[in-house]
């Protein structure tokens, strides 16, 4: 247990740093870096939760090919890879108050609704198996959709990529 | 571990992920902003799949990643494509919704 | 009910016909504005069609209750169905939402305002259109909400694309307010379904055990509710975007804005609010009354103020909508049916106004009163065509404003009991003040809009005589519905009272009687 | 109940007619005429004018047989018998499960009004075939004035108080049309709005004594009669029945009163009717003088049971009718000593012997007044015809009497003829008309123990005989002037000079009119002379005919209550009615068994002494005022010339006349100006600054906030240099420029700010 919840506080530390960092700073290369950061942290909070498959996949699929999606748009966009000044809109600050707000609330709810409830320790890590049961059997039609929505995502971004 | 360490993780994650948007100009940037976001709703999902002792939510999970990444997929194209025609990423030089 | 329950069809299909419409624009070439013009303005009819159809179908003798009701499943998670249904008080709404539809698409056949883009426009009519009709026959609050802000979105872009100068102000403008009220609206309908029990959104259910809650909570929630309404309405403190919006927007929105829009919140008063919360409304209605007054002589010394005759048409729209929600504030079936009846007046009137207001503009090229003049003897039809609209609007007897104006006045005289009589008898008299008011800026406006001589052309920017053609075929097609409503229901106002009557005393026999 | 219904056998049942129950169709024809004379005037051979007159002879044939069935009924009546109006009620609206009706209520009073409107409207369309010739705008002329009588007739028979409002604005409306005729001259267009908005003022009034009767008398009237609150009938009868809190009938007479004060040009709400001369003359002779002004009188006369227990009549010291009454009377006589346009001389002695009708309304003398309405409306109409027909023919379309008239009589003797006799009859001379209905009103007053206002009443006679002896010297006496001697000196001021038509006619010199003229003026000046004959006192009971047709009898009737709807129900006399000779209860007393629908009312003994005294009175009148104007304007005396200018104290009188007691001023340069300009100018003001203020301030201060914390939140602050300038105020506020701070993200901004609000109000109620 213990070492679980040093683990969390750690990996949370670091993803709230990294993902701080993401959204303020200006040099878009390293804001992508920072969100691989963000990422893996969150696969290590997934394993925490006992999701081995779905961290998995978030590391396959996220830090393999999302991340290597976003650098190749920002060469192929010719970002400069350094400072930008122009990132950031003129009126940022109302992000701020929103986000806090909305931070409150959401605290403000949590606190209300699981004051201080506890995870069930002896979690069996839920298997591969299971998740594929889930996702073959009674999921069976919107893992379809999902195929489809892929597919058209495909033909879409090659359209629109394409030069011509 | 309490529930509400992972919840408040996630609502951080999330609120983060807000600031990004709202305060960006750069699509790609405002693309990872909704990336945070994808990430701090699943591990909501995941928190009470373990809660509640059933495996949907890893399969939303799932799910969710898959459309994230096709979104991003489609969102990075069409990032290019408008680069490619205006030469700009910043959305406000898109927000010209006349002529 | 069974009854009541067949064809229950025809609202969804008369509903998302236009979207339909939009779908079909989406897959045309936006190249061919003739067929954009034609797929838009067959569907409109097509949509009126239906809506008439419905009308005959409508069974009058029990106009109280709801007709053709459909309850589907759609979000059990959250306990909202989708559930529709028209009576007595949606029914006239739903049809006037209808025709000023067909009416402005037929009116941009040949007045598509800068910068063009047809295909945009007409879809976003079409969009704007399901919205308003849905919100009409809505009876579960989520959707309610949905279509109330499927609304808004059409109309921030007709405003912030095709507006004039000070457009994308205008348009932040009203995005914000309704944004604003939208939001608290959203919170207090949340609250409601909690305090109910969380068992359904359904209004009917709500109007059962609405009268249940804590009174202190009714009054917040109420709150909630009037502060998104009232910013729709609009009433006296929140009503600083309508000027701005209507003189910004293309002629087009400005009609459909004061035509049916700004009766969104007043329905929303007399569908939700008052009956779901009896206690509330008592304890808000001295307020609303308030401030409907204040709107009233507020308004029209707004009027008084104005040099631009489209911004005048707007404020008089404060003080008209004010005249409605003291009706709805008497919460008295006689001061609820004058409401009505006035939002329907209103609808037909200042909506022919604003039409009026768009083909000066596009004929002088301004709307400074003191630029215009001389109208009767330039374009005489359509001088006596705007006396004729300003008599109606100033609440000539004959005519449907009056019947709008004068019950609201006559129902303030003795409001429902656990009212302050007093209070309201002052507000009576205020309101009848407002009248004179009204005679004031509307008699102002056209003596020197339309009499005196014509100003020399160049005096008006550009324009050149040969531009001072009078009324058009499209106009005379558009405007010739909305007219001759205004004279028959003025000489036979029991066609709409007798169809609001029964509905609006079955929705207030909450308040017993 | 079936016990009177047992004795009503003995009384014969009323005589009816086709006229009597088509009365309605009286307005219907005009209304339909205006309809087609809109939508197919022009196309017509006489551009639509056909449309109008014909209207308006079938509505005199319809109001006609309607009087002579009334009539019959009348005599069909048993000597004690109430005579019931024939009433007609239709569904109209409804409202709060109530419905409404609209429908026609004939009575003595609603038949003379129709009768009179009816038969000055049709000759007035026939002179103004000839009078307006030419005009530029003659069929829209003729479409008002056929609207005007039909709103007239319509409220004249109006069965509830809600048609007898839509005739009462229609006839506003009218007279803003027709005043404004000629709007291309400001000064026209002027006066149209100085008119409706004065009128419209009152009618603040209107509405709310018709709401206030309205709801207290609702009640009463449904449970009695089965008849709503509006209808005139109920009122009258609530008003009568002893049910009415003083407080409220007396607030809801006064109120009334204030719509009454305003239509019929009373004081100090007259300065519109002397501006509304810029009308076409014909207006002013249907409109401005014999018709729609009579409808304040008419109002009174109408729901005379109101203003009778709100106003206490006949009770002791003067009430408001008659002290407003009395004070217009004097004032106006006075004004029109001063002025030089004839017209205005006219509309002042309008305005004063609607003073009077007014003042016999307020002393209980309600049949002679009604009976003025009569008379004055000939005579009247008469007079404006005739100034109409001067400057039509003679002076160049001016109606400046001491610059273009003068010796007229010799020129055009019709005209000349007709208007002595008016004259005559409005200075009540006998055996004119105006002798028999305002001789017998000051009569009333003085023997309802109301000594001051008689006194009044007969000096306003002696000043009305002074000023229309002084307008008559100008106008045909006494050497010719200006234009009516010859000199072509084309006055440009007056509107009606600019129509071509009559350029021509100008050309040759003063001539009598044409027959199209001159034939009404004939008529009229012949009822002139002969309509005050149908109530002749000084020849007994027997030449009494208006007081028997006319006056409702004030006499107790049993209703059997709701069971024959609306305005059908059976009204049978009560068997004490029969003995109680004349004593009714009525007005005095509760009626216990009946209602009653008129008050009880004496009429005053004629005594040729009186008769004679206000004889003598006129006769001064005329002779002072003969001299005086023989001295001043044509022998000249040193004197008298310019005695304004010599003795201070009378040029000041004179001078405060000619401002007309700076009522116009105190109206428009200090009330209107106050609030057309400063507070509507403030009201905005508060919208823009305050209101819009308080939105921008939210945005300001929201930036603001976000700032600090951004400053503490995060140190970098390379970039604000240059946002700091676009504020969030900015950008909701002057978002001009094309590269405005981001659109896109900031509606996201919004919606998600709006959403965080929402939830976090959320959280906190949903506890």
């Amino acid at each position: 247990m213990i070492a679980q919840n040093i683990g969390f506080w750690i990996i949370a530390v670091l993803m709230i740093v990294a993902a701080l960092r993401v959204v303020t700073t200006n040099n878009v290369v390293h804001a992508a870096l920072w969100l691989v950061v963000v990422l893996a942290g969150a696969a290590g909070q997934y394993i925490l939760l006992a999701a081995e498959f779905v961290a998995i996949t978030q590391v396959l699929v996220y830090i393999g090919a999302v991340m290597v999606l976003f650098l190749f748009g920002t060469m192929l966009t010719r970002a400069r890879i350094g400072a930008e000044s122009d990132l950031n809109n003129s009126y940022k600050k109302l992000g701020i108050p929103v986000g806090l707000i909305m931070l409150v609330a959401m605290g403000l709810a949590l606190t209300r609704s699981f004051g201080a409830e506890k995870l069930p320790d002896s979690a069996k890590v839920v298997s591969t198996q299971e998740v594929s049961d889930q996702i073959f059997g009674p999921y069976l039609l919107p893992f379809w959709a999902l195929s489809f929505v892929l597919l058209a995502a495909v033909i879409g971004a090659i359209v629109l990529a394409r030069k011509d | 571990m309490y529930v509400n360490q992972f919840l408040f993780l996630a609502s951080v994650l999330f609120c983060i992920g807000v600031y990004g948007v709202i305060a960006r100009k750069n699509a790609v940037l405002i693309l990872m902003s909704i990336e945070l976001i994808l990430n701090s709703v699943n591990i909501n999902l995941l928190t009470f799949a373990l809660r509640n002792g059933s495996t949907d939510g890893h399969t939303f999970a799932l799910y969710i990643i898959a459309v994230a990444a096709a979104e991003v997929g489609v969102g990075l194209g069409l990032v290019l494509l408008v680069y490619r025609n205006k030469k700009t990423i910043s959305v406000d030089d898109l927000s010209e919704m006349r002529g | 009910m069974n009854m009541l329950q067949e064809n229950n069809w025809l609202l969804s299909v008369g509903t998302f016909l236009p979207m339909f419409g939009v779908v079909v624009l989406m897959l045309m070439p936006k190249a061919q504005d003739q067929a954009v013009k034609n797929v838009a303005l067959i569907t409109s009819i097509a949509t009126l069609a239906v809506g008439i159809y419905t009308a005959f179908k409508f069974d009058f003798d029990q106009a109280e209750k709801l007709q053709f009701v459909a309850d589907a499943q759609w979000i059990s998670v959250i306990k909202s169905s989708y559930l529709i249904g028209v009576d007595g008080i949606s029914l006239p709404l739903y049809l006037l939402s209808m025709i000023i539809t067909l009416l402005v698409v037929i009116y941009s056949l040949d007045h598509v305002p800068n910068p063009g883009k047809p295909k945009a426009f007409f879809a976003l009519l079409l969009v704007l259109q399901t919205g308003m009709a849905g919100t009409f026959i809505a009876q579960d609050l989520i959707l309610f909400f949905v279509f109330f802000e499927l609304v808004l979105l059409p109309m921030f872009f007709l405003i912030g694309v095709w507006g004039g100068e000070q457009r994308q102000y205008a348009s932040i403008k009203f995005f914000l307010y309704t944004m604003f009220g939208s939001a608290l609206m959203l919170v207090a309908f949340l609250a409601l379904f909690f305090k109910t029990g969380a068992e359904s959104f359904s209004i009917p259910y709500l109007i059962e055990n609405g009268g249940s809650i804590a009174k202190n909570v009714q009054i917040w929630i109420f709150a909630g509710m009037f502060v998104g309404f009232a910013v729709k309405v609009p009433m006296f403190p929140f009503h600083t975007w309508l000027p701005d919006a209507h003189t910004q927007a293309p002629t087009q929105g400005s009609v459909i804005l004061a035509a049916i829009l700004l009766k969104l919140g007043t329905y929303g008063f007399v569908r939700i609010a008052l009956p779901v919360l009896p206690d509330a409304a008592r304890e808000w209605a001295p307020y609303i009354g308030g401030l409907a007054v204040i709107g009233i002589i507020y308004g029209a010394l707004g009027c008084l103020a104005q040099t631009d005759m489209k911004r005048l048409i707007a404020f008089s729209s404060v003080a008209h909508m004010g005249f409605v929600m003291l009706g709805i504030s008497t919460l008295t079936s006689f001061g609820v049916n004058a409401a009505m009846f006035g939002m329907v007046a209103h609808g037909l009137i200042t909506g022919m106004l604003f039409f009026i207001a768009g083909s000066v503009k596009e004929r002088y090229h301004t709307l400074e009163i003191s630029k215009l003049g001389g109208m009767l003897t330039t374009m005489p039809r359509l001088g006596w065509i705007f006396g004729f609209c300003a008599m109606a609007s100033l609440g000539l007897p004959g005519l449907a404003g009056f019947w709008g104006e004068f019950p609201a006045i006559l129902s303030a005289y003795n409001p429902a009991e656990g009212l302050n009589q007093t209070v309201f008898r002052v507000f009576m008299v205020i309101a009848a003040l407002g009248t004179v008011l009204a005679a004031g800026y509307l008699l102002w406006m056209f003596q020197r809009i339309a009499f005196g001589t014509a100003k020399d052309s160049s005096s008006h920017g550009h324009s050149s005589s040969d531009e001072l053609h009078d009324v058009t075929t499209f106009e005379w097609i558009a405007w010739t519905p909305l007219l001759l409503g205004i004279l028959v229901l003025g000489i036979l106002p029991n066609l709409l009272f007798s169809v609001l009557d029964p509905a609006v005393q079955a929705t207030l026999s909450v308040f017993g009687g | 109940m079936n016990l009177f219904a047992k004795e009503s056998e003995v009384l014969a049942p009323l005589a009816t007619g086709w006229f009597l129950e088509h009365a309605w169709l009286i307005p219907v024809v005009p209304a339909i005429a205006f309809a087609l004379i809109i939508l197919i005037g022009k196309r017509l051979p006489m551009k639509g004018s056909e449309l109008g007159v014909l209207s308006m002879v079938a509505s005199l044939v319809l109001s006609a047989g309607a009087a002579y069935q009334w009539i019959q009924r009348v005599n069909s009546a048993a000597e004690e018998q109430f005579v019931t109006p024939v009433i007609k009620s239709w569904s109209w609206w409804q409202s709060g499960g109530l419905d409404f009706g609209i429908g026609q209520h004939i009575d003595g009073l609603s038949i003379v009004v129709l009768f009179v409107v009816a038969f000055i409207s049709t000759l007035v369309q026939i002179y103004s075939l000839e009078y307006l010739r030419g005009d530029r705008r003659y069929t829209h002329f003729f479409a008002a004035l056929t609207l005007f009588s039909g709103g007239m007739l319509a409220m004249v028979l109006a069965d509830n108080m809600i048609l007898f409002l839509l005739g009462w604005e229609i006839m506003g409306l009218c007279s803003f049309l027709l005043i404004g005729h000629w709007w291309e001259e400001d000064a026209n267009s002027r006066a149209a709005l100085k008119a409706f908005f004065t009128v419209r003022v009152g009618d603040i009034g209107l509405l709310v004594g018709i709401s206030m009767l309205y709801f207290s008398a609702n009640e009463w009237t449904q449970e009695n009669l089965g008849v709503s609150g509006f209808s005139i009938r109920g009122i009258s009868a609530w008003a009568l029945s002893g049910e009415p809190n003083s407080t409220v009938i007396m607030i809801a007479a006064i109120a009334l009163f204030i719509a009454s004060i305003g239509k019929s040009g009373q004081f100090p709400l007259h300065t519109w009717l002397p501006d509304a001369m810029a009308g076409p003359t014909p207006v002013s002779s249907l409109l401005h003088s014999s018709t729609m002004v009579v409808a304040g009188v008419f109002l009174v006369a109408r729901l005379y049971p109101v203003f009778f227990v709100g106003l206490d009549i006949l009770g002791s010291g003067g009430n408001l009718i008659m002290i407003i009454g009395g004070i217009t009377i004097v004032i106006s006589a006075a004004l029109a000593f001063v002025q030089n346009d004839i017209k205005r001389v006219l509309a002042y002695s309008t305005v004063s012997q609607l003073g009077y009708m007014m003042l016999g309304l307020g002393a209980g003398a309600w049949l002679p007044a009604v009976f003025h309405i009569f008379t004055h409306a000939f005579f009247k109409a008469c007079l404006f015809l005739g100034a109409g027909s001067i400057s039509h023919s003679a002076s160049h379309h001016s109606f400046d009497m001491k610059r273009d008239m003068g010796g007229l009589r010799k020129v055009m003797p019709i005209t000349f003829a007709t208007w002595i006799i008016s004259t005559l009859a409005l200075c009540g001379v006998f055996p004119f008309s105006g002798f028999f209905s305002k001789d017998e009103i000051i009569d009333n007053v003085g023997n309802n123990g109301y000594n001051t206002f008689m006194i009044i009443g007969l000096l306003g006679a002696f000043m009305t005989a002074a000023y229309m002896t002084r307008a008559t010297y100008l106008t045909f006496f006494g050497e010719p002037r200006g234009a009516s001697a010859g000199h072509a000196t084309h006055d440009a001021h007056d509107a009606h000079a600019t129509h071509d038509a009559h350029a021509i006619n100008d050309l040759h010199g003063p001539h009598e009119s044409g027959l199209l003229i001159t034939v009404p003026l004939m008529i009229l000046s012949v009822l002139a002379l002969g309509s005050g004959f149908l109530n002749a006192t000084p020849f007994g009971e027997s030449w009494e005919r208006m007081k028997l047709w006319v006056e409702p009898r004030a006499i107790e009737v049993v209703v059997d209550a709701p069971s024959g709807g609306p305005g059908e129900s059976l009204i049978v006399n009560l068997p004490s009615a029969e003995e109680s000779h004349s004593k009714s209860v009525c007005g005095s007393a509760t009626p216990e068994t009946g209602v009653c629908y008129a008050p009880q009312l004496q009429h005053a003994k004629f005594k040729w002494s009186k008769a004679m005294i206000s004889m003598a009175i006129v006769f001064l009148g005329i002779a002072i005022s003969w001299i005086m104007s023989l001295l001043l304007f044509t022998k000249r005396d040193p004197r008298l010339v310019g005695l304004t200018q010599r003795v201070k104290v009378l040029g000041l009188g004179h001078n405060f006349l000619v401002k007309k007691y700076y009522l116009d001023h105190l109206y428009e340069k200090v009330i209107v100006h106050s609030v057309a300009h400063p507070i509507s100018r403030a009201a905005y003001w508060f919208n823009q600054n305050i209101l819009d203020g308080i939105l921008h301030g939210f945005a300001k201060s929201t930036r603001t906030i976000s700032d600090w914390v951004y400053k503490n939140v995060d140190q970098r602050v390379v970039d604000s240099t240059v946002n700091n300038s676009a504020t969030f105020t900015k950008s909701v506020g002057t978002a001009a420029q094309p590269t405005q701070s981001g659109k896109v993200s900031q509606y996201g901004a919004l919606l998600f700010s709006a959403a965080a609000i929402a939830a976090l109000v959320l959280v906190i109620i949903n506890t």
